[in-house]
């Protein structure tokens, strides 16, 4: 399977190789809705297990975007990764799984990172006026929206 | 079952009853009118008591306080709109209304009296123990055929409101 | 005072009757029309019901009837009301002139 | 005489078994749906045993003499204006009864249609206790069997003509029983379409005996025909008689109307059992041989007849040479077996004609069960490709259905041979050379029967296993309330031909001679009429057997044994991927009948308009919509034309009319009286309220006028 | 004077029919404050018996064995905060549990707990009854409105749908049971509460058994209904508290509240009495045809004291059962107290006079209790029906049911 | 393994939506008759209700804006996060070991689960295999910690629905499961049973004993509560054909555990992908076929007595041996990345590490099933009424806790 994305995508899949027995690949964002069309359509992937996103605020290319997949006729997992940096936007996967409606917004909710096309992009677990997404390496453990806290709770802090 | 202190109770259940109607076509609030109407509507039913007309108390208790009213009730909260409540509620025409209506009145009222003649002062004493006996046999006696027509009436007019109410029958 | 006699009972008909055409005339909510239409009818009916007590009791039969025409009036009328709502918005009678043509 | 004068329970109970069904079966357990219309049935199959044997007393005085209840008129008028006239002018009632008859010929069906589908019914609460629907299935069968029994039972066309539709859609309900699979509702669509126009050619035939006889009464057509008033050849019957042979070709399956039964088998084995195999599709048998007074009279259809039969048992045969699925097969086994009653009945041989329907109910409706039985141990699988070796596995159903084989081959001493044999006798001592056609077609015929029914045998039964591993796993024989019946079906299959162990063989033809009333006053018109040699009545048969016989019996044997040995041959030990000879051989040939001829390809583009070459569709609809553009392209032209013309004297003449009359002439007093009646209007403002004041105004001044006067 | 007072207890009537005002009120007293007890009563013996379906305790702080319990909840609620919702109508939210209250007491005017002790025996008691308990939905219609708040509302409108719905079911049950008093020789029939029972007495057997199985049908019929028309489990919907958190009455608080409660339970025990008054025989004691004779009145008449005393024994039981224990001395004096107290009214309702003037009031309130616990049993039991399931069951099953039965009951009387 | 699951899904997917394929957008309407789109003649004015997030139905702080056509739901909105406490953020400050205890606090309900699968996880990372005999105890108390959500679930369930008894019979029985949780590791709820390399206490004395005397006292039981509900008619009113999903559906929306099995999917993580020692145990997955509220409820009691039976197993022949293995002091996992998830009684419990090679994790993703399983409640009940609302939360079985974490 791999070979044969490699084969099609030669130089939009940056890696793709197995750590601890669990099979993950890179690659570029662009290819990203391409990749994943494929891998639902074509390789029976057809439960997303998961989104999430890593941050490395030292890299160029701040975001590495995971996209956790399962099929049930292979029985077997795979990791799409891509890594994008701050302020660029990467097509959302709602239309593929409607599962990955939540977490999307989950991932925007910590961490800032739009999805084009998603149907409803708005925070999720944090109220809606919140400044700040605190997932990232620079938002500080017990950092707060003090403003929000003042305003909505009518305290001075929330700690 | 004899009534007690008829003339103050007749005096005060009509004082109710009217106040009620009053009330009916002044509240600006539906509900209001509703509830002011539920209570016309037992004193009047009071008033059949003193008439002697148990059985038809209990059907205005049964049927209209209990069943009509908690239609309108049920319908006003339907379409309880608070707009209706801050426009004008009188239409156009209230005063020529008004003017023909107490015209009506004091016409009524100068007939009964010209013709008070025509009623006894003295009521016949009525059986009051067989009342509802006896309008049994009467609905099923000589009123057959209106009971009958009665019945479809109210049968047409199930269907009616169904058909009316329903989104898709 | 004097004792309650039927004249008493007719004139207490007859107000509500006007209660209930002063209302039916000037109101613009329908409920509202709708409840003096109740009240007409209670008129009528106390008129029934009282005059029995001189003729018999068909006055009573007969108020059985009209209650039983009141209720398929309340009925339909609520009906139509409902339908209305539903189309316009609007309880106002003034703008149910559907017969206008 | 009880059961006679109650012969309107037979059908009446199973319509009540079907009646509850509807109404209450949702809510019936399955032991209680069961209950009710196995039951039903039987109660059915026990009157009509006991009302055949007091028929056969009754008939004792009168030989052949029928039994008639009239339960009360149907359609009817006793007022003579409605009344309307036949040809010759004589007034006849329109008179319909709800009446049953019963005789030799309707015994036979009731006797084998209650019995058999008893049988199955029983075999079904076995093979249908796991499926949804139950209640819905046993009612429709009940429903069949109110059907069918009406038809065979009817005194009248019309009757008849409603147990005809009964079947008619029974037969399409049950098709389509799994009507969520797309497949099954359009194979009953397609049979229910395909019958139709049979019904049609029924209804008209029904029309024309009821104009040209003036009655519809089965006995009073037959006593007419009988009566010697028509000459032999009166175009009227012959047309009358191709009509409702047209209808038989539509329920029993017989070229061109027999593509819809082989699709009918998209529904549950037993209903293919009983209704694609052993009783509904000879419906059309019975109608030709309950009709055999007209048919005799026009021998222009009885040849059709004839040919009819004997090209669909041949074609029919030929597809089932290389078909794979297992009820595929047997459903052109059907189409040809109906085939060869046709035939039988088209070269005069009506009784001939008649025993084969008897003992082909026996051995097909158990061929039908004990593939019902193959598919419910294989879980389902229909495709001899994957079956095999399976003798050891399910040893009952192997064995009743090598019996029911033996028995449609044509060995004796089993079922099939008796009346297959008869037939083919009776083909070849009919005169004149286009006969011993008929017979020849006929031999190859059983050539080929043999050849496939012993394919199928193999096939299934024999040769290594080629079934999935899954599949292997789970076979099982069947419960014991399938197969019971299979057994009770295999005794009936060795013993049915017995009735009509014929002169040559040293018996005496019973079946033959029970039957005979119905039929012998035919053939005494015949010889009357000096076509003697077209029908071998049984007398003559008794009078001497030719050695000739003999060596037609000896030759119809032998190529039983022969197609028996091809197959063997063939198919002994067939291993996963084994080859077709056919397809081997002759390539072409194989793909044409696996193609079945590429009829139902053909009545597509003929009929149905879905197929189309370039732009053009073909068939029917592309002459339809040749003649639609000729209408617009042709006539629609002249006919604009001449419109414009019209409308450019019309442009002129409005112009007129809008200033001149309208304006000044109409408008103008219409302003006026506008303008005047401004103040009448206030009446009718549409404001309710508004009424309602001036109601009440009025009202005041009606009681102010009473008051003071 | 004392003529005035004693004239009533030797009359063989009520005294509302009487004309006795001083008996009268009296009866209105006895009757306000013996449903306020039992009210109480209720209270303590829901939560008990509920809890012990449960496998729990229930209450057992407050009094021995919780007895105390309910009363220390009717203070909490007096005392608590009376909340009224901002946006409310003040007025008809006012109105509301006044409305309910009185309805729910208004019926027991008419009630017969005996013979002659009813406050008065209308003529047309069993349509009064049904005609005036069916008002208090009007209460709960007001309430939900007044709240001004969603759930209230639907809880008020389900209310009203399905208390007119079930009210037709009832209807037709009970007008089955009216034909059954019409079966006498004149012919006559009665509405009378009184007149009912009486024609159970003459007729020689309770309604519920009359027609077998009719009467049976019509009792189980108006028992469904009545649960429905109560807002009882199963058919609690329009405070179903895991959808509307508490329906109607979710925006009352403190002592409106409790007016609420009050006359939820005070509605039960009137359709209770309805029930037993039209089918089982009301005030009469069970097996009066087959038993009879002087010897059996006599031992029915003891049971209600024997009974009491039962109850006692119940209580001493739990006292010497109690832990010998410091902490526990209380509790178990006041036990004891309790059982004192019930033995006492036993030892009471042995006394020849009172004992044959009570034991029709106590055949009557068995009765109803046996219904209540019946209550209580199907709230333990049952899930609780979605609203277009009620709607079915009251329109699609009972109605027709309804219908056949009274048919039915009128073809077999007049044969 | 044998993954004969395939073709179950694949063929019931096709029966359910027609082509196979494409996933686009889910039919929502598929068993849905909404009819609030025709304003030809009548149409009631929509209402909108806030339920939660105080409502005695929404277990906990969930909030669900409800859009009603009288009763019948036109749409809903869940609004959550009423109890985020960034857990996420909290394992980047936190060593492996220490970060331990916090998963007990997500699922409060299935607190060993949650401490299983991160123990896993860490360990999958490391390298490193847990002993045979800390696998076993792990599966028991996984197995009866299965067994106490699937009770609570029962008894607020059935609550909801209007059933009060079976919601104390359930407690009573769960009580029986704590008492076995505290005596092995001295907490009720949030047990924190597992280590990182194994199990922390070897088995007090009896535990066997008294694990085989809980399941014969428990098996009863839950014949008890099935005798209550399963056939009870207003129950099969209230749950049958409520809030169906389908097979495609369910996976269309990641929708797993037994929400997943009870819409006639075969997969169950404990078989499809075996951990601890599931793969030396003998038991069913239970299915349902309709996908409804009463399918659901089905499932769950048949999981309750698998979960007993793979106890009974365990049980029986729990080896011995160690229970901790070698597992450095201080844990520094080389740089890299691992998923792991298990069976948790509410589905697909998953856990993404990232290690950069110090003590403390990079990043930990914790792939929740109440959160992905919540999404399903909006298609489920559309067209449904208010009651049936109740009864979709109730089956969905979320815990708030988990949900927001």
């Amino acid at each position: 399977m791999i070979a044969k994305l490699k084969g099609q995508y030669g130089s939009g899949i940056h890696e793709a190789s197995t750590y601890l027995g669990q099979n993950y690949m890179i690659v570029e964002s662009a290819m990203i809705p391409e990749i994943l069309q494929i891998l639902r359509d074509e390789e029976q992937f057809d439960y997303c297990v998961d989104i999430t996103t890593m941050h490395y605020p030292e890299q160029e290319k701040q975001f590495e975007i995971v996209w956790i997949l399962y099929s049930f006729a292979r029985n077997e997992r795979i990791r799409v990764k891509t890594a994008i940096a701050d302020g660029e936007e990467i097509p959302s996967a709602v239309p593929l799984w409607p599962a990955a409606n939540w977490l999307e917004r989950e991932v925007y909710d910590m961490f800032g990172i739009r999805f084009q096309g998603h149907p409803d992009m708005k925070r999720i677990l944090l109220p809606d006026g919140w400044k700040g997404h605190p997932l990232r390496k620079d938002y500080g453990i017990i950092q707060q929206d003090r403003d929000w806290v003042q305003i909505n709770l009518g305290i001075e802090s929330g700690q | 079952m004899q009534p007690v202190a008829t003339t103050f109770f007749f005096y005060f259940l009509a004082a109710l009853t009217l106040a009620g109607g009053v009330l009916v076509i002044t509240r600006k609030n539906p509900v209001h009118s509703a509830l002011a109407l539920i209570i016309a509507l037992l004193a009047q039913a009071g008033l059949y008591l003193m008439l002697y007309a148990p059985f038809v108390a209990g059907v205005q208790i049964i049927l209209y306080a209990g069943g009509i009213m908690v239609l309108f009730l049920f319908v006003i909260m339907l379409v309880n709109l608070e707009r209706s409540q801050r426009e004008e509620q009188f239409n156009k025409q209230w005063l020529l209304g008004i003017i023909a209506a107490t015209a009506l009145g004091a016409l009524f009222i100068t007939i009964f009296v010209r013709g008070r003649a025509i009623f006894p002062v003295h009521i016949a004493a009525v059986a009051e123990e067989s009342n509802t006996q006896e309008i049994g046999l009467m609905l099923y006696g000589n009123y057959m055929f209106t009971f009958e027509i009665a019945s479809l009436l109210l049968l047409v007019a199930i269907i009616g409101a169904v058909v009316m109410a329903k989104k898709r029958i | 005072m004097a004792p309650i006699a039927t004249i008493h009972y007719l004139i207490v008909a007859a107000g509500l009757f006007v209660l209930g055409v002063t209302g039916v005339l000037t109101r613009r909510n329908v409920v509202i029309v709708l409840m003096s239409i109740e009240l007409i009818l209670n008129a009528v009916n106390l008129n029934l019901v009282a005059f029995s007590r001189i003729w018999g009791l068909h006055g009573q039969v007969f108020a059985i009837f009209v209650i039983t025409d009141a209720a398929a009036e309340a009925a339909v009328g609520l009906g139509i009301l409902i339908a209305f709502f539903r189309n316009k918005e609007t309880v106002n009678v003034d703008e149910i002139d559907l017969l206008k043509w | 005489m009880f059961f006679l004068s109650y012969i309107w329970l037979i059908p009446l109970l199973p319509a009540a078994g079907a009646a509850l069904m509807f109404f209450f079966g949702r809510s019936l357990q399955k032991k209680t749906v069961s209950a009710i219309c196995v039951g039903s049935v039987a109660l059915a199959f026990v009157m009509a045993c006991g009302a055949v044997w007091q028929y056969t007393h009754y008939a004792q005085q009168v030989p052949g003499k029928a039994y008639e209840r009239v339960l009360y008129t149907w359609i009817g008028t006793g007022d003579s204006n409605l009344n309307y006239v036949t040809r010759n002018g004589s007034p006849a009632p329109v008179q319909a009864d709800v009446g049953f008859l019963i005789d030799p010929l309707s015994s036979i069906w009731l006797l084998f249609v209650t019995g058999v589908g008893l049988l199955i019914l029983i075999y079904s609460t076995g093979y249908m206790a796991h499926e949804g629907g139950y209640y819905r299935f046993f009612g429709y069968l009940n429903l069949f069997m109110f059907s069918m029994l009406t038809l065979i039972m009817a005194n009248n066309y019309l009757l008849m003509f409603v147990g005809w539709e009964g079947v008619g859609l029974c037969s399409y309900l049950l098709i389509g029983f799994y009507f969520h699979r797309p497949s099954a509702s359009t194979a009953a669509n397609k049979a229910f379409i395909v019958n139709r126009i049979g019904d049609a050619g029924f209804l008209l035939g029904m029309f024309t005996i009821a104009w040209y006889f003036g009655s519809l009464r089965l006995t009073a057509v037959s006593q007419l025909a009988r009566s010697g008033h028509f000459r032999i050849g009166d175009p009227i019957i012959t047309a009358a008689t191709l009509l409702l042979f047209i209808g038989a070709c539509g329920k029993s399956a017989q070229i061109p109307l027999y593509v819809w039964l082989p699709d009918a088998m998209e529904g549950p084995t037993p209903v293919s059992a009983l209704i694609h195999a052993a009783t509904m599709v000879t419906a059309g048998v019975y109608m030709v041989a309950r009709s055999n007074a007209l048919f005799v009279l026009a021998p222009g259809s009885m040849k059709t007849v004839a040919f009819v039969g004997a090209v669909t048992a041949i074609f029919a045969a030929s597809i089932g040479l290389v078909q794979n699925d297992i009820k595929r097969v047997l459903a052109y086994s059907t189409v040809s077996q109906l085939g060869y009653m046709f035939m039988a009945l088209g070269v005069g041989a009506f009784a001939a004609g008649v025993f084969h329907v008897f003992t082909h109910a026996f051995f097909k409706a158990l061929l039908f069960l004990g593939s019902g039985s193959v598919i419910h141990a294989l879980s389902g699988e229909q495709d001899m490709r994957n079956m095999g070796d399976l003798h050891r596995r399910i040893p009952i159903t192997h064995w009743t259905m090598f019996i029911a084989t033996f028995a449609i081959a044509g060995i004796p001493p089993f079922a099939g041979f008796f009346s297959k044999d008869e037939i083919l006798w009776q083909a070849w001592s009919s005169e004149g050379g286009a006969y011993r056609l008929l017979w020849l077609i006929g031999f190859i015929t059983a050539l080929m029967t043999a050849f496939y029914m012993f394919r199928l045998m193999f096939l299934t039964f024999h040769g290594q296993p080629r079934m999935s591993h899954d599949v292997e796993h789970h076979i099982h024989e069947s419960p014991k309330s399938m197969t019971i019946p299979l057994i009770t079906l295999a005794i009936c299959a060795i013993c049915a031909g017995w009735l009509g162990w014929p002169h040559s063989l040293g018996g005496s033809n019973r079946f033959e001679q029970f039957v005979r009333p119905v039929f012998a006053k035919e053939a005494g018109v015949l010889q009357s009429e000096g076509a003697a040699g077209q029908v071998a009545s049984g007398k003559k048969e008794e009078e001497h057997t030719n050695p000739l016989e003999y060596g037609l019996m000896a030759l119809s044997v032998g190529a039983a044994i022969v197609g028996w040995g091809m197959a063997w041959r063939s198919y002994r030990y067939a291993a996963k991927g084994y080859n077709e000879p056919i397809a081997v051989k002759v390539p072409a040939l194989y793909r044409l009948l696996y193609n079945k001829y590429y009829v139902d390809e053909g009545y597509d583009y003929a009929f149905t308009g879905r197929r189309k070459v370039l732009r053009t569709r073909l068939g029917v609809m592309g002459l339809g919509e040749g003649a639609s553009w000729f209408d617009s392209h042709v006539i629609d032209a002249l006919v604009n034309d001449a419109g414009g013309m019209t409308r450019l004297a019309g442009t002129l003449s409005s112009w007129w009319d809008k200033w001149v009359i309208d304006g000044l002439l109409v408008n103008g007093p219409a302003v006026l009286s506008r303008l005047l009646s401004y103040p009448v209007r206030l009446v009718q403002w549409g404001l309710v309220q508004w009424y309602a004041l001036v109601m009440v105004v009025g009202l005041a001044g009606f009681i102010a006028y009473y008051a003071w006067h | 004077m004392l003529d005035y007072i004693t004239s009533y207890l030797r009359s063989d009537t009520t005294p509302g029919q009487a004309g006795n005002i001083l008996w009268a009120v009296v009866y209105i007293f006895l009757i306000f404050a013996g449903l306020s007890v039992a009210v109480i009563a209720m209270n303590w013996l829901e939560r008990k018996i509920l809890a012990h379906m449960q496998v729990r305790l229930g209450p057992m702080r407050v009094g021995p064995h919780g007895l105390l319990q309910p009363i220390a909840d009717a203070l909490k609620l007096l005392i608590k905060e009376d909340i009224m919702p901002a946006e409310a109508d003040k007025f008809v939210f006012w109105m509301a549990p006044l409305v309910v209250v009185m309805t729910a007491f208004t019926v027991f005017v008419v009630v017969p707990f005996g013979a002659t002790h009813a406050v008065t025996d209308m003529n047309i008691g069993i349509l009064f009854m049904v005609g005036v308990s069916s008002l208090s939905v009007l209460g709960i219609v007001m309430a939900g409105w007044a709240s001004n708040s969603h759930y209230p509302l639907i809880g008020a409108l389900r209310s009203s749908a399905q208390m007119v719905s079930y009210e037709i079911a009832m209807g037709l049950a009970v007008v089955s049971a009216i034909l059954m008093t019409s079966l006498n020789s004149a012919g006559t029939g009665t509405l009378s509460m009184i007149g009912i029972v009486q024609a159970q007495q003459a007729q020689h057997v309770w309604f519920v058994f009359k027609f077998f199985p009719l009467g049976m049908i019509a009792f189980f019929i108006f028992a469904i209904a009545m649960v429905a028309e109560t807002n009882r489990a199963p058919f609690d919907l329009p405070e179903a508290e895991s959808e509307l958190t508490a329906g109607f009455h979710t925006e009352y608080s403190g002592f409106r509240w409790s007016l609420f409660f009050l006359a939820e339970y005070s509605a039960m025990i009137a359709v209770s009495s309805i029930a037993v008054t039209l089918w089982l025989g009301g005030w009469l004691r069970p097996f009066s045809n087959s038993l009879t004779g002087d010897t059996w009145e006599m031992v029915f008449s003891l049971i209600p004291g024997l009974s009491f005393l039962a109850f006692a024994a119940m209580c001493f039981l739990g006292v010497f059962r109690m832990p010998k224990h410091r902490a526990f001395r209380m509790q178990t004096m006041g036990l004891a107290g309790f059982g004192v107290l019930l033995g006492g009214i036993g030892l009471l309702l042995f006394v020849p006079p009172v004992r044959y003037r009570v034991q029709d009031i106590f055949w009557f309130s068995a009765k109803v209790a046996i219904s209540m616990y019946m209550y209580i049993w199907y709230r333990g039991t049952f899930p609780r029906y979605r609203f277009d399931q009620l709607m079915k069951v009251g329109w699609k099953v009972l109605l027709p049911l309804g219908i056949g039965v009274l048919v039915l009951t009128a073809g077999v009387g007049v044969l | 393994m044998s993954f004969y699951e395939e073709t179950t899904i694949h063929k019931r997917m096709d029966a359910t939506a027609g082509a196979a394929g494409s996933v686009k957008t889910i039919d929502r309407t598929s068993h849905l008759e909404l009819d609030h789109h025709d304003k030809t003649f009548l149409d009631t004015n929509e209402l909108v209700i806030n339920m939660g997030p105080q409502h005695p139905a929404t277990h906990g702080v969930l909030r669900v804006i409800l859009k009603l056509d009288g009763e019948k739901v036109l749409g809903t909105e869940c609004v959550i996060g009423y109890l985020h406490r960034g857990v996420e953020k909290i394992a980047e400050h936190r060593t492996y070991t220490m970060f331990n205890p916090y998963v007990d606090r997500m699922d409060y309900v299935a607190a060993v689960s949650n401490g299983l699968g991160y123990c896993e996880a860490v360990e999958k990372l490391l390298n490193v295999q847990a002993p045979p005999r800390a696998n076993y105890i792990r599966v028991i108390l996984t197995e009866l910690n299965r067994l106490a959500s699937h009770m609570l679930w029962l008894g607020t369930h059935a609550l909801d629905i209007g059933a009060i008894t079976p919601l104390f019979y359930t407690f009573r029985d769960r009580e029986e499961i704590l008492k076995i949780f505290e005596k092995y590791c001295g907490a009720r709820l949030t047990t924190h049973a597992f280590r990182i390399g194994g199990c922390s206490y070897e088995t007090y004395d009896g535990f066997e004993r008294e694990v085989v005397n809980f399941v014969n006292f428990v098996t009863p039981k839950i014949d008890e509560y099935e005798e209550l509900l399963t056939t009870n008619r207003i129950w099969v009113e209230r749950t049958k054909g409520v809030g169906p999903i389908t097979a495609r559906e369910c996976v269309a929306l990641g929708v797993t555990g037994p929400v997943l099995r009870a819409s006639g999917v075969k997969w169950d993580l404990r078989k499809a992908q075996p951990y601890a020692a599931y793969s030396d145990f003998d038991f069913d997955i239970p299915v349902g076929e309709n996908g409804d509220t009463y399918d659901r409820y089905l499932v769950r009691m048949q999981e309750m007595r698998q979960s007993l039976r793979i106890i009974e197993q365990a049980v029986g022949k729990i080896p011995a041996g160690p229970i901790m293995a070698k597992v450095p002091k201080v844990i520094k996992p080389a740089v890299g990345e691992i998923y792991h998830s298990i069976e948790a009684p509410k589905g697909e419990l998953g856990y993404f590490i990232v290690s950069d090679g110090s003590t403390q994790p990079y990043r930990i993703r914790v792939r929740p099933p109440s959160f992905v399983n919540l999404q399903a409640l909006d298609m489920m009940v559309r067209g449904q009424l208010v009651a049936d609302v109740i009864a979709v939360i109730g089956t969905l079985d979320i815990v708030l806790g988990e949900v927001d974490r």
